[in-house]
């Protein structure tokens, strides 16, 4: 299997889906010509043309308000939000129209399109290029949201994403857009919305993360093997519907856990899965669950790595939910 | 200590304060359909501008002219019905009727609808079957939309006619990337959007304009200007003298028509559409009309607007013109519309009968189509619900 | 004190600030000649003219936009979304601009506005007439978010609100703005920001609530009452920031909690108070922390009082956490 | 099992795999400026047309050369800055300076000018230190924004300066907000609001221009049309022909002009600073001008344009222009340049060296300004960040 990185196993999901069904249409801002600014859909307005690779003019609302029509039409659309801190300008279209269309309609008017874009912090983008806007979106009734960790989940989830009947933001975790390689499997293949993967086998303490912060639960993991604390990182994948069985299985084994997340603390993902274990598993805890997420306050430029739950902002917490 | 509940309000409650308010602006002089770049076909008199005739057939003019007197007459029952508490909220479009069946006449059978709230004479002359409707407007089991959405928001796939949604101006994006999504598969159609005055000002019909300019997307923009936004008149919904030329800023070509003209909201529409089809793409109406009525049963207009300013378009009434065209031709006499009603009482009385009597939505109802297939929290949610005790009164 | 409801307290306050304060202007969709389409705002437009109480465009996104310019000038700009379902074409400008402002200027700007809007069910308004979106906006680091429940409150808490120096979203619950009555101060008064009341004492479970919902929390509370269960019922009033104290004190007090919203449960503000009290009084708890909420469905039309959190939903868990 | 970090990107990379492209459009013919609605007031020579001259003195003319000059030099050595990994980003003006100082020039002191992220040649015409500039491109302890922003997103107060957002199209609502408010307060001033021609296509262009026309907000709407929005032309922005035409929309008078001729630039800003001082209301300004390099250093032209596309913009430089203006009249000499040079040399210098040894922002002051005063959870989070370990490298 050949080595990709993430930008690379999208684009090969995006190319693969576009040759088999010709109803798949891409657009967005700087998507064709030029590829995209992450380079992601390089080479696809060279091989599917401008009809279905598309330039639109600046306007994340008529990005996805278009795209609403064409699937209404019977088109399967993957706009791309060229920065999900530009996504709020079609924020009304997502979550009073996309998220309720189907059942508004009693039925009749599905409307699926899978939303595109990058997410999180790690490369110095300050307030506007770096941050985490998940909980947006799952707070509103009728939404997938989806976000790999590693190419070969990319690829797979994105290809079960524009097969799966319902709308879906598909997060793509920028900082490791290069940096997370992997082998991907060429062929046609997918994994599945809804369950999360056991990064590391783990019997003191569940970490549960995503994205680009999986991969500092990781890290803290290793030192916390160090001293003696055995965690288990549970890499959620899919972000809603959550995995809650996979939850509820690890804290049931471990009793502990520590949520981490890049957005801001206050109704961040991380509460809702709290919550969620108490609801599920109260009885099974032998700490109180903590969240390592990014600050109640705007994405900083200078401080970012200050503000990001980095590895050792993980390592005390996890160091101290196991040792409570 | 728990207080009785408030269900009076979606819109507006008549004032009670007698206030000394500047006089409020009549927001479109009726006189406006007058200027010479709108569009007129019908003549004082029984004749028509040649140069504008759409040439309808007689017996299409009487469907539209039924349809006109029918829509009438549902709405001032729906009305009733609201102010009995047997149905929750009603929007018409008394005086509007040209406007809304004149442009959905034009479009051909394969073109798809995208209302707003107040075109159901669209859907229905596309012959959405009242009991549908009622069906809806009850909020009951066999409501398409199930039961949850607001009255007047429904959908009908079958007859092209897409979903109504509250927030003002979204249909208009969806309507241009409809077509556009037709463009790209080239399938020849056009899809007609429909929105009001006020929603010039939303962020949607700048994108939805925008997009269909730059794409060339098969759309008819129609524009019911019918003077008001609520409360809020056209002067203070815009500093352009028209809507019309607003087109000029995405490339559009667009036109004002007399909105009390079925002949001629028949013929721009029809104009538009033959556009679209010659691949020319998208054209903006702006169809001169009036709210004769309340925004919706929600409203009272007296509390912002004078009575006075209605007499002159009361002259306008698009039925009354259609009919002075019709009678000289002997094409309608006094029976006519005694026929009609008669006829649409009996179909009303029978969709309002079942309509009422058919019971709520059911309980599982409510958890389905968030998604395509419940997930595990919706499942949950749904059995809690249904172990647990109803509310009081159910 | 004369007896108000809560359209007439929060008029009352509108006008008294408007008087005392030249600062202050309000701007929206039908605010000025008709005085609102609930007329909290009747009688404003006579008193002080088409300057300070504007009739706008039908644009959420200007009103928004020009307010915080307006702010930016110096005046004090309290714009008025019809319905807080609206709220979303503004979106843009209340998360990246307004919430940002002070902050992003390093403290050069700071874009104080009071959003007044009606939020949530009880009116028949579908999905669009009906919804609570405050975690939305409480997730977004740089807002405050008010929910009074009472008269007396929404005139108090308007005042603040409009003195405060940070931007609020003052959230009216529509559902009692006629039927919650009671005596309202006529003179100047402010109630404080970020302070919860116990607006009934209890031994045996707290629960926690704001705005309509108070009303079916203190009717449960008085069924679960005849059943021996002793409920301790706290008003948030302020939604952010949280009032933490008065939380923690009262689930230190019973060791159980649970939280009554309208919003749907995924990501809603009660996932939020859930892991805090995790976080701050976890070997306090007795019993899992409950939450009885919407449903992670649209707000629907006929099946409202089947959506809606009301007494009947909330006594069984108040009774199941009591006794757990 | 950590991948190191990708900081390379917030915009556009250059492509790697070669391609069979359709031939790039030129987006915007620099002969679009010899249209006749277009206004001018360089002509080859040294002479000025008279019947648009705005009359700016000559130590004022001199004044702005200087500052177009300054102005590409800042972005030149920014941008090796940026090369060399010592500051993030830049966004520079090359080949725009003309329209940037020319209209920034034309406001009255007591004007506010509301940025979008290419215009710091307004902001240091007002005056803005270069160290206060530099010490926020480094995001430095002294950066007034506190390090909390890109860089080239300042913003300064007592210049009347606004604070630059990247989501596109923001400030122009803002601006009108601002304008209206003088209005409202009976304040007589202006407001220059700055964006590209990519963001008329936003939400907020059409919101503020909608607002602007029905308010008469005193507000000069300057659309820097550069052809380009990163990779996307203006063909691709809009169905229009031309920008201005945009303000017929909502009843705002516009102009073309030839934003590369920085006396015409003044001319038509200040006849719409006199409308707003007339209480007539907005302008919409189009400058037709070109974006010669990347859109910041983040991208690579190469990959979408042809550089064939530069070479008839290269003969339309602002800077070369007012020159061959100067330079006949002796108020230039190759000597000017090299002085400016040299001036500009030691002042960057400095302010660099400064800029640099300023420490980071500190960790407290990430939670200031959230709020006007902490509340308990930013406290709370402040003391455990600072009680915690620091990241690698800090
Ligand atoms: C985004 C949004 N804002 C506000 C409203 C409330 N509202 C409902 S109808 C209406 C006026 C619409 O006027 P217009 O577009 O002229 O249509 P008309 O009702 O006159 O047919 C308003 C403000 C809404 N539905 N959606
Ligand atoms: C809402 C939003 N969407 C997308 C972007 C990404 N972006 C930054 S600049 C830019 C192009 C702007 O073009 P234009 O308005 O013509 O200004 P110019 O850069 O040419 O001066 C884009 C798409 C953004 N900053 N904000
Ligand atoms: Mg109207
Ligand atoms: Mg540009």
């Amino acid at each position: 299997m050949p080595q990709m990185n993430m930008v690379q196993a999208i684009n090969d999901a995006l190319r693969l889906e576009m040759r088999r069904d010709s109803r798949v249409v891409i657009l967005g801002e700087d998507v064709g010509k030029v590829g995209g600014v992450f380079r992601v859909t390089a080479g696809l307005f060279d091989e599917f043309g401008d009809d279905r690779v598309i330039d639109t003019p600046l306007s994340e609302g008529g990005i996805i308000g278009a795209a609403i029509g064409m699937a209404l039409y019977g088109l399967v659309p993957v706009p791309e939000i060229q920065f999900s801190d530009f996504i709020f300008p079609a924020y009304d279209q997502i979550v009073s129209e996309l998220a309720k269309y189907r059942y508004r309609s009693g039925g009749e008017y599905p409307a699926k399109i899978v939303i595109r874009t990058p997410v999180g912090g790690g490369i110095r983008g300050g307030h506007y290029h770096s941050q985490s806007p998940e909980s947006l979106f799952i707070h509103v009734a009728g939404l997938k949201v989806v976000c790999p960790s590693n190419p070969a989940d990319a690829k797979g989830l994105l290809l079960a994403s524009i097969r799966d009947p319902d709308p879906v933001l598909f997060f793509e975790p920028k900082r490791i857009y290069r940096a997370a390689k992997g082998e991907v499997d060429e062929g046609d293949y997918t994994v599945p919305i809804g369950k999360a993967a056991i990064a590391r086998d783990g019997k003191d303490v569940t970490v549960i993360a995503w994205g680009a912060m999986l991969y500092e639960c990781l890290e803290a993991a290793n030192q916390a093997a160090e001293q003696g604390v055995d965690v288990e990182v549970l890499d959620l994948r899919t972000l809603w519907p959550l995995d809650i069985e996979a939850i509820v299985a690890s804290v049931k084994k471990t009793g502990r856990v520590v949520v981490v997340h890049e957005a801001p603390k206050t109704c961040g993902l991380g509460g809702e899965i709290v919550a969620l274990i108490n609801e599920k598993a109260f009885l099974h805890l032998e700490a109180p669950p903590a969240r390592v997420t990014g600050f109640d306050t705007p994405f900083p430029y200078t401080l970012e790595n200050e503000y990001l739950p980095l590895a050792h902002r993980i390592l005390p917490t996890l160091l101290e939910t196991a040792r409570y | 200590m728990r207080p009785a509940i408030d269900t009076s309000a979606y819109g507006i409650h008549a004032s009670s304060t007698a206030s000394e308010r500047p006089a409020p602006s009549a927001a479109r002089n009726p006189h406006d359909t007058e200027a010479p770049d709108v569009v007129k076909v019908l003549r004082e008199g029984d004749t028509l501008d040649p140069t504008t005739d759409p040439r309808v057939a007689p017996a299409d003019v009487l469907r539209l002219y039924t349809a006109m007197v029918r829509l009438r007459l549902i709405d001032e029952r729906l009305t009733a019905l609201q102010r009995q508490g047997r149905v929750g909220f009603h929007i018409g479009s008394l005086g509007e009727e040209a406007s809304i069946l004149g442009s959905a006449f034009a479009m051909r059978d394969k073109d798809w609808i995208f209302p707003c709230y107040r075109e159901l004479g669209a859907a229905l002359l596309r012959g959405m079957p009242l009991q549908r409707y009622l069906d809806h407007m009850f909020g009951n089991e066999n409501d398409p939309a199930k039961g949850r959405q607001m009255p007047d928001h429904y959908s009908w796939k079958a007859g092209h006619i897409a979903s109504v949604s509250s927030p003002i101006g979204t249909q208009i994006t969806q309507a241009v990337g409809f077509a556009w999504g037709a463009k790209i598969k080239r399938d020849e159609l056009a899809v007609l959007a429909y929105f009001g005055d006020g929603a010039t000002s939303s962020n949607e019909f700048h994108n939805g304009l925008n997009f269909a300019g730059v794409f060339k997307a098969p759309v008819v923009f129609l524009c019911r200007n019918n003077g008001w936004a609520i409360s809020v008149p056209t002067e203070r919904q815009t500093g352009s003298a028209t809507f019309a030329e607003k087109g000029i800023a995405y490339g559009i070509p667009s036109v004002r028509v007399d909105g009390n003209d079925i002949l001629a909201v028949i013929k721009v529409t029809q104009d538009a559409v033959a556009r679209a089809a010659r691949g020319e793409g998208p054209t903006l109406i702006e169809a001169l009309t009036y709210r004769m009525s309340g925004h919706s049963t929600s409203d009272d207009p007296r509390a912002y607007r004078p009575e006075a300013g209605l007499e002159a378009w009361k002259e306008l009434d698009p039925i009354a013109r259609l009919r002075r065209h019709l009678a000289p031709q002997k094409l309608w006499t006094e029976a006519t519309d005694a026929a009609i009603e008669a006829e649409l009482e009996a179909e009303l009385k029978a969709a309002i009968a079942v309509a009422e009597a058919t019971r709520a939505p059911s309980l599982d109802s409510m958890f389905d189509d968030v998604f395509a297939t419940p997930p595990w929290h919706l499942v949950e949610q749904r059995e809690a619900l249904k172990k647990g005790p109803r509310p009081k009164g159910h």
